[in-house]
């Protein structure tokens, strides 16, 4: 099994969640998240002091997949979230050991 | 002079102008969290810029020969009175109730600051503030002020020619400001991602507390537009009271049957709704007819906020359909349910009764000609307007700038800033920069959310 | 008539109005953040629903015959003044200080409407909505509205007969607020993982925000009742404020005694115990009198919210603590701490100084009187009330759905999406669903949080 | 006795009782989330232990002799009215207008209470609650109280004897309480971190809502302060009105030149700037006068609020730039601007119209010497009293304690908790420790944040 | 080293907590996450729009283990998460490479 | 590639990031985190009745990193997050096995 994170644009989620669900996934947990990177901040100023913020809004997704699914899915996600502008994120593969569906306790694929 | 009458005036506009800040609420808690500061700021800034402007000259352009009463063809009030010039303290009073002039500039001043103010709700999250700015100022000069001479002062023509009923403000006030809302609507068209995206009130308590501020200022705004604290104050008083309760019930009732639920954006939906619709015929109805009048217009208006998707205009936070529609309904109500006893009372402009009460339909005729005339004059006039400044410098922020978010864009501020107690996400990755040079990475910003 | 008592209780109605909006954000603040609008929509919709009955026939069964004056044996005031009939705005004033009829009309509804508002706080997170508005109408009209003949008309029998001193409603507001609030937490029982999950306030500020609007409202509500602008009023004017202020220090004293702390919560609900204790003795002490009642009421009150821990009851935002043991002691200490002075010149129904003031214990006899009969009325009305309503339709959402959360499952809403700027979590999951045909998935929603 | 008046100054008197949650939200809002209610807390307990002071001795020391009218060398009121004795409600009116001493008792009580809670602002995120609190009892003893007197009572020697104008306060208020301000910046030093952690506002709409109220209830401190709802009170209002509106402009131009942008923090500031300046100036003035004390008090303080980075001292929330250079510029500049006429109708102390309108130079030297002399007074004492303070008890949180938050460190208490609906995430690591025993866990608690 | 990811409903927290506590875990990291599965949203409505929320609110609970413990700890925690009803999450091990406590620079096991 | 979690006291984040822009790294995502440990939260009261807050707030902090750097980032951070007071966190490294830029699809280190 592999664990796929993507960080990715606020806005690109919803297409995220449905190409994942157009190709058949349909699990996933999102965090927020601030990303830094290439893309730059904003600079807010409060009674005439400047304040940097260089964090970005971010969104961190996780999948849990198959492993013959994995790379495919990673190619899903990057091409839903994608807009060709700078500070579009990453997405990363991590292997999974094993993986529990907490209400059944059923392990591997079946847990999904 | 009369000092129960004046304090109450004063009282009333102190009241009156709150509800500006009241309306930032209401409105500010309906958009997203990234465009809750420009929406206060629109509305704080008519408070602003409208005051300065009502000293200046919109007290004398309104009102300025109130108290030389012509025979009622009067279009506009002069500059006579500029600057509140020739009003002094201890100037005669205005009209008959003991109150001085000068209490009344306040008074009157504080309804030519919220009536822009409601137009704003039509083009939240993406208006540019100097271009909402410059509007303000030109549409409250044009519009605002020759409007509040024909419908409030005692020699305009809608009131003392046409014999009008609006007591305070349902053409002058919210006719008026719907229909700039519609123009506004039409000119910067539809947000980024209308009707796909999700464009949910952020803090939903912020609507309420809004709405609660609102029902209490427009006790000023209704009773105190009687200039005085006798028994047609007291009744314009319960009647308001009266009108919003039905027509939160009203709403309730029409949402409860089409969504299911009774939902706290109606319920402050709807009290709004009742406050519109009264303000015109809170001195010409009884609190029987308050109640009928609050009941119509709430579940008038909750049925005609669905109008902007069917017709397919972003009017973002329903001024159309809350104020415009709730405008007309009070007014042309007052045909149907104005008494003789009060009409009898409280109104000299030859003003007649309504349908329900013996006084046949020349009152609703009436009510219609003057909500018409007001409705047109301030559609044509705001879109026009509002073409031209978009032109000229745009009215609207770039698209990117619009889904970045309103206030960091224009303001350079964000609202809310919750992060952990004891240390803080987002400002952790911020530094004051007047030691290090923001200003570079500041112009690089914009590069998409 | 008097223009500038008439004024007075005019404003005092709109700042009594403010109250409940007040009431909302210091109940609503104090719930989690998955009830908040459900508690804000359980304080407005008394407004919206005493307001209609009010006027209806609430104000004649409360006030209907109170200038007849016959000799204190009236138990109601018949429905004479059905639809306030027959008060024209002209109508004679209401009692002696010259303000008109309709207008005490306007400010004995603001009164009615706070009252069934209070007891919300008792059944946060767990009701149902529809229970509820039922609850405050029928309560309203079997309990509040006959309470208020006895306490407040001048021929009520707890007023003219009992000679009680109640001059803003220690008993016929918080007493009688207090024990429905009382009777309804044991019919609805205690809230799921009640002292297992914490349940603390989701927004302290808006705790604050919510007495400092009652504290500003209950000026009107005190110094109002006085129905004029005299040395009357603004002694009960200083004395509200003093109590207020000694009970705020009252109660942090004990907080820092017994939890070693100062709180933020302690200081606003030692506010309103004080504010309760001091609005039936405020025109019954001095000074001096109401500091001492405030620090008494707010360290008492301190003390008393932990009765329910003790007891067993999920009084979840303490009413009963603080109304219904406020209430009581200050219906009490009139009996000790009322001057001759006070008592000579407000007082025309034969009330008596207090045992500190060389009045005996006759006055405190009568007090614990009238404060007895209000509460066994109302807790044992309430009671069988809530317990009808709870069989036939249910008074309390499900299990599921309190954990789930009000807002969610009475209201269709959430109260707050402060997701980060420039795009959104929450709502980013969501979609417009005028488009798709979410009733289907709403139906199948309710598995579990 | 008039009633009108009465009324006003009573309406007047909750008005400015409002201002201090305004106050306490509009500084509470631009504090870190970790220290609002903190920020809360230092104004409610104003309100407390305030009134009770004013009650047992206050008003005695401030305006004990005040209908006792000796020639102006006064410099306090007494002890003869201790506890308010002997001013009965029947007692005779305080000075012409008829409103009875009780009710200004009430009124100026009001404004001892926001004057040291102004101060507050200068020390948030740091202060003990129980040092800030004596410092509140001792200043206003023995500052606010004589200062009052020496200013506000017709027989106090700033007023009679120097001719100063100052009508609601620009000396007495808000120098008064921004030259304290800055002593106790001084004696507390810097924030942890100072200009290297960013310190944004958390809750910006909460600074427009205190924004919002404080200008709403401004009305009753300055209109009230005619004691009258008469032509003066007219003019006083909406010169109020006028000088606001022109600050908030000049504030945001001054903004918009120097950091490109109209903020929303600026145009809340810019308004309180107003709003102080005219304080002393709005009885003296015409409203064009008060449109320019406006206008240059605002980009004035909009200036100002830098100099605390060049000159390296942490007046946190800038009531320095705001309230002591704001009410600096108003003083002084009545020394420009006063009419005749108004000065002729209003003031009786000998005073004379200003350098524009043919007055000479001598009420701008009169002026600058009050200012001078409240400004050295209080600073001097504040100074003194903090370090004390500071010796004796410790004026300031510990620097562990600073970071982790003075919300939780001194009231044991976070002012939100939004965790999502359904199931929140930071209480469900909590609870309810009456079962469990969470004392040994809390004195283990303080390690680092 | 494993790193355990437990997925969970947020009501449960408290009792894995305890159950972690009682087996001798006394360090875990948790973070607010909103879930996609077959456990439904719902819908709200705000002036006749309505809004299907489809995102479940989740807490994402971090746990660290030795090698040998991570299988019974996942026992342990799947176990205190369970309600056996629709939407109790996910859990999964993940290898770790290797493991500091920040404070002192500790490795491996001793570092948790 | 390498994933290195911390997981760290809030206000050490601008030092931690600091530290790696001086190392070279650019990139990072951070989240919002509670953490549970030898840290002892605090105790609040309301109206009386105590409430043991015993999550501390913390951040987690995330970077994929090449396998050369992974060790030396891993003491770059620790070293930048450490207070030497109780709580400092936790610091872990995982196995990555793809890593993909979302704007380009680069893959591998030229995707950071
Ligand atoms: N080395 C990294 N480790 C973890 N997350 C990273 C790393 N580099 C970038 N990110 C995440 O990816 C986001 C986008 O990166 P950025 O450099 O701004 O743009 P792009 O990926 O388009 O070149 C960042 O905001 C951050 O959340
Ligand atoms: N493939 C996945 N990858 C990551 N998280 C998942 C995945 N599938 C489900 N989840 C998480 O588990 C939660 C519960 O899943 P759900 O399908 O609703 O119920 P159940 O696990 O009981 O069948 C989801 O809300 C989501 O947070
Ligand atoms: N086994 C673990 N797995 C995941 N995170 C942990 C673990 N143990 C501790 N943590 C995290 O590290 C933080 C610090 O741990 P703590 O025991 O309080 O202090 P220290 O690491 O200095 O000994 C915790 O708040 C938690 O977020």
């Amino acid at each position: 099994m592999k664990l796929i994170t993507a960080v990715i644009k606020p806005h690109r989620l919803d297409d995220v969640k449905n190409a994942l669900q157009a190709y058949g996934v349909h699990g996933l947990t999102v965090t927020e998240a601030s990303g830094y990177g290439r893309q730059r901040g904003h600079t807010e100023v409060y009674r005439g002091a400047e304040y940097q913020v260089d964090l970005v809004p971010k969104v961190r997704v996780e999948v849990v997949a198959d492993d013959d699914d994995a790379e495919e899915l990673l190619e899903v996600i990057v091409k839903a979230a994608r807009t060709g502008k700078i500070g579009d994120g990453k997405a990363w593969v991590v292997p999974v050991e094993s993986v529990v569906r907490v209400r059944t306790g059923e392990r591997g694929p079946e847990a999904l | 002079m009369d000092t129960g009458n004046t304090a109450f005036v004063l009282v009333s506009s102190a009241l009156v102008l709150l509800m500006t800040p009241g309306l930032a609420f209401f409105y500010g808690g309906m958009v997203r969290a990234k465009s809750v500061l420009n929406m206060l700021m629109m509305n704080f800034i008519c408070i602003a810029v409208v005051t300065v402007l009502w000293v200046l000259y919109g007290w004398s352009v309104a009102f300025g020969n109130a108290n030389d009463a012509p025979d009622g063809s009067s279009v506009w009030g002069g500059f006579k009175q500029w600057a509140l010039h020739d009003i002094s303290m201890m100037d005669g009073q205005y009209l008959t109730t003991g109150v001085p002039t000068i209490a009344v500039v306040a008074f009157q001043l504080m309804f030519a600051i919220i009536t822009p103010a409601l137009i704003s709700g039509a083009i939240a999250d993406r208006a540019k503030f100097t271009a909402w700015t410059l509007f303000v100022a030109v549409w409250s000069t044009i519009v605002y002020f020759p409007v509040a001479h024909w419908v409030f002062s005692p020699n305009g023509y809608i009131n003392a020619k046409l014999h009008v009923m609006d007591f305070a403000g349902g053409t002058a006030v919210h006719i008026n400001a719907g229909a700039a809302a519609l123009a506004l609507a039409l000119v910067l068209g539809k947000r980024v991602a209308w009707r796909k995206d999700p464009m949910r009130p952020h803090n939903v308590p912020f609507v309420m507390l809004g709405a609660g501020l609102l029902w209490f200022g427009w006790f000023g705004f209704n009773a105190g537009s009687a200039l005085a604290a006798n028994g047609a104050g007291s009744m314009v008083f319960i009647n308001t009271q009266a009108a919003t309760a039905a027509a939160v019930i009203g709403w309730l009732v029409v949402e409860k049957i089409r969504d299911g639920h009774f939902t706290t954006l109606g319920a402050a939906s709807g009290a709004v709704a009742g406050l519109v619709a009264i303000t015109p015929a809170c001195a010409s109805v009884s609190p029987l007819g308050s109640l009928a009048i609050g009941l119509i217009a709430g579940a008038v208006c909750a049925l005609a906020i669905s109008l902007k998707y069917k017709l397919g205009f972003d009017d973002s936070l329903d001024v159309v359909g809350v104020h415009l529609v709730g405008g007309i309904v009070g007014t042309l109500l007052i045909g149907l349910f104005a008494t003789k006893e009060m009409v009898g009372t409280v109104y000299t402009n030859g003003a007649e009764a309504g349908l329900f009460y013996g006084g046949g339909v020349t009152q609703l005729g009436r009510q219609a000609a003057g909500a018409g005339i007001v409705l047109v004059y301030s559609f044509v006039v705001a879109f026009a307007l509002g073409f031209v400044i978009d032109k000229v410098m745009g009215f609207r922020v770039s698209e990117d700038d619009e889904v970045t978010g309103v206030d960091q864009v224009e303001h350079a501020e964000t609202a809310y800033d919750f992060a952990t107690m004891g240390g803080s996400l987002r400002p952790a990755g911020a530094g004051v920069a007047t030691a290090a040079p923001a200003s570079p990475a500041a112009t690089e910003t914009k590069v998409d959310a």
